[in-house]
């Protein structure tokens, strides 16, 4: 299990040059923090949802190599998509993550293949450079927190636009 | 499969241990606390020998290895009292702790002055005085189901006794009587008139086959060491959405997501509940024993359990006759292996005391059941107590020993 | 007298482990939680294998034996803080439970809205979050000492701060900063103003020579798994009268003089605050470790670490010079054993993952003091921290590591 | 460590036979409950208290045979005796019962040397018996129980004299 499986090439070039990082103005986008609370990252995801489409998209925080290239590819892998292709690509991301978690499940099963259905939905590309976290179970929060606040985001822009 | 108990007890050192009367330890007092296999010590010290380090927040190997070992008990527990995700296993530090917390933080966010809580007359002062608090605090009323006089509870005032409740907490198997409740009707009334159901299953988990859906339970709360487990360890089962209602219990470490200097927000389930650096070696050793259990399984170890107390019963009566008198429920299908006595007039302080003298452990007092002492207009019992590592000569030894303390105090 | 390091380091099994890469473990993580020595397993085994049984209640041989046992360990770590009777020394699961059983025991009996309460800004949450929910429940105020830039307390304010305040709350030790705080100072001027005075030696206790009464503590609480003691044990000490004067915290078995089932009185100190079964093999364990830090001699325990924790801030500052930033004060007489840092801009979280490659162990993260990494402006550090059984080659093995890390990265 | 130091043939006479078993009409007597919270022992201690003396006094309540053999010892002791004297018998009974509880103290020496002067002020006599009881520590709390109660009743008839 060296440490080429955890940080490959490609999280460290995010790292080093990070995509959309940045602030929106708030209103109009919606602002979500995120926090880890093992090791004290916190994210901050800023979200423009426009006609059902993920118009922009930046990210502030701080954080450890994987949780910030993390951040850094899904900004590049859910920016432009629909919040339906959006929402798609969490869940295949979470999947993916989830081998090793669901370990914390009861139904443990069950849970593998849902992932694998989910995972199967989605092409993850770049995202897949993460798949090594998942032998690094301390790590996998790190790779989920922007994930995280983003779905948080995307339920609060629908929520806003609903109301 | 039955229990092979002569090769059980080859696995427990302390039987081996040399007696200062040159005989056998006989332990017969696992209500109170169990003995432990070695396997639970070695897992303990494998445990410390190889991979401590504090959990959840490092990054190093083996701090993720002892993370993977504390959470890997805690499915090991869930799966053991047929729990759902085991974010609703909290570890806690005994059975008391598990019923404080209840009582502390589903109390204070939902009992009002004037609320009503339905105990029962034989609880366990672990499941009586953290309500007594709450009666103390917040003024709540405190209502209780009685004991019959067949020594099981009576419930044909439950209807107008669960009226109104907001909450009933009930034992499901009393540390002194032996007596199963019969958890699953009364917790049914209780959800009926829209009560929450706390169990204290400190002496049910460790001797029954337990699942707490089938129980009813809303909450479940256990304890390590009656379940050969190690001391310093207990844990709580409550439902998801009940949990995440609660306010935390205690503050610090582990349980907070984010920390200012003028307010903070809790962590997710199950740390919100466990503040501070939990008991890890601990939990290990209580995993180690359920996989002990499991192993013998659970169904082997009622069954023994039935069989000894049944021999119990019918020689303490053979030998003793009316010069003893046997609390609880008759039949060993509708209680544990628990066996409260009296014996002529010599005080249960005494008959402990004496049988001492040939390594037979009883316990003798009130048990931490002081109302039902006083239910039962005595001041205290002893108490022999059986687990898997007890057998029929267990209870000769203890009947011999009874004659001979009669013989002392005539 | 010195401390004979290679000799301490055969009393710990863990550092004879094999690790993955081959090489030795070099722990560098004690301020988390310490390793335990051979003395204290072995004394933990010794009493599940002998005497196990639960305490205070038993009247047979091995159940009186367990009592002694723990109520020897409750003498041993009393002397060991320098405390009186040792019924002013209560045990409970980690150093959290003791600051939350005082902020809820003492705190809800003395405390009403608008009181202050007079805390520091570099507290771990154990020290913070307690204080916050009183905040929550009661509405009471929240002062804090800040931290100069020097990494000590800055105290210029501090007769304006504690004018008023019911209750000063202060850690000994950073575990962050290594800062030894000015304990005695400020307790005389917290007593002056009528306060409590609450200190926190999870830090301290361990790697100082300790007496509660020298530093002016009115309560003071430390954690066993710090101490090269077990997890799951955790010490409060307070003043007799204080104690006396405080309603129970938890209730049920132990805790209790009687209970009825319309009130209860409580038993006296220490049982008064020590509800159900205590964590037994746990005080065993502890008592052990004491006996181990005392043979050692505390002096010469903090001697040693003065002396590495220099050697390490000049070795450190020499490799890495403006590369790296070292937090906390910077002579080693005024801190503990406790180095936190920044290396390049290599996220903490980075650099432990990369030094557990070559078997090097430090922790990443807030480390339970996220107030105080706001106020330093950052979000984590790395930390390395010692104790008896660390060395200067464990301090040149981090400094190599970090050499690879930074090669990893750069 | 025999049965027979513990169980000595006075103590398990006045266990059989116990004197000034019952009660008192209070008031004008004080009455004064003890519990032992470990074993569940009951002593209650009725006390007439006039002009100084402890003119009678009765024990209720249930117990092993220690506790009921040292609560009736006690009342002969100090029946018909003033209150100073009585409370020399307690300090010096509790005195012989401490060897063993001292440890729990931290200044074990000056404890130590304290009961060696206070057994030295009084004849204990039969109560003597119960000294074997010190080798038993779980048992030394049921053979001081009434002791403290009875304290507890002088303190409280002084209070009611004074009031
Ligand atoms: C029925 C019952 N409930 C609760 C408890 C409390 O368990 P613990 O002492 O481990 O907190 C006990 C055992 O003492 C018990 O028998
Ligand atoms: C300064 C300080 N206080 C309190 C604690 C809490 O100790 P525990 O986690 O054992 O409850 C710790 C350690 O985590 C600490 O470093």
């Amino acid at each position: 299990m060296g440490l080429e499986d955890l940080y490959r090439e490609i999280i460290l070039d995010h790292y080093r040059s990070p995509r959309n990082r940045g602030e929106l103005e708030s209103p109009p986008a919606v602002r979500v923090e995120g926090y880890n609370p093992l090791c004290g990252d916190e994210i901050v995801v800023y979200l423009d949802v426009q006609d059902g489409v993920v118009a922009d998209l930046k990210i502030g925080g701080q954080g450890c190599s994987i949780s910030q290239s993390s951040a850094s590819m899904m900004a590049a892998a859910v920016k432009g998509k629909t919040v339906p292709e959006a929402r798609a690509v969490i869940r295949a991301f979470k999947a993916m993550m989830s081998i090793h978690e669901q370990r914390l499940d009861a139904d443990g099963d069950d849970a593998a293949e849902k992932a694998a259905a989910e995972m199967a939905e989605v092409k993850l590309g770049d995202l897949e450079a993460l798949q090594g976290v998942v032998r690094f179970p301390v790590r996998i929060k790190c790779a989920t927190l922007s994930w995280n606040t983003l779905q948080q985001g995307l339920d609060e822009a629908g929520a806003a636009q609903a109301g | 499969m039955t229990l092979d108990v002569a090769r059980v007890q080859k696995d427990f050192p302390i039987l081996d241990r040399a007696m200062p009367g040159g005989g056998r330890l006989v332990y017969l007092d696992s209500a109170a606390s169990s003995q432990k296999p070695q396997s639970v010590l070695d897992a303990m010290t494998r445990y410390y020998e190889t991979t401590h380090a504090n959990v959840h927040r490092g990054v190093y190997g083996i701090a993720e290895e002892a993370t993977r070992l504390m959470e890997e008990a805690r499915d090991k527990v869930g799966r053991f009292i047929g729990a759902g995700p085991s974010h609703e296993v909290i570890f806690a530090k005994n059975g008391t702790e598990c019923l404080n917390l209840v009582a502390n933080a589903w109390g204070r966010a939902n009992l009002r002055s004037g609320d009503a809580v339905l105990l029962t007359e034989i609880e366990h002062h672990a499941n009586l005085v953290p309500w007594l608090m709450l009666r103390e605090q917040l003024g709540v009323e405190l209502r209780y189901i009685p004991l019959g006089d067949d020594g099981h509870l009576d419930l044909s005032e439950l209807d107008r006794l669960v009226d109104g409740v907001k909450l009933v907490a009930v034992t499901a198997m009393s540390n002194v009587l032996g007596t199963l409740t019969p958890v699953r009707l009364i917790a049914d009334t209780a959800h009926a008139a829209g009560a929450v159901v706390v169990v204290d299953g400190a002496q049910y988990a460790p001797h029954l086959p337990t699942n707490v859906g089938d129980l009813g339970a809303d909450f479940f709360a256990f304890t390590g060491h009656k379940l050969l487990g190690p001391t310093g360890i207990g844990v709580l089962w409550g439902k998801t959405e009940l949990l995440e209602a609660m306010p935390p219990f205690l503050g610090g470490g582990e349980m907070i997501r984010d920390v200012r200097l003028d307010g903070f927000t809790p962590n997710e389930l199950p740390w919100k509940f466990e503040a501070g650096t939990p008991p890890i070696a601990e939990t290990v050793g209580l995993g180690a024993a359920v996989d002990y259990l499991e192993a013998l399984g659970m169904d082997a170890v009622r069954a023994h359990e039935v069989e000894l107390t049944g021999y119990a019963l019918r020689t303490l009566a053979a030998r003793f006759g009316p010069d003893m008198t046997i609390y609880g429920p008759t039949e060993p299908a509708e209680r544990g292996g628990v066996i409260s006595f009296a014996y002529k007039d010599i005080h249960p302080h005494d008959i402990s005391q004496v049988l001492d003298q040939s390594g037979v452990c009883v316990r003798a007092g009130h048990h931490c059941a002081k109302p039902l002492m006083r239910r039962l207009g005595i001041g205290a019992t002893a108490r022999a107590s059986f687990y898997v590592y007890n057998d029929e000569s267990d209870v000769d030894a203890l009947a011999d020993a009874l004659d001979a303390t009669s013989a002392f105090f005539s």
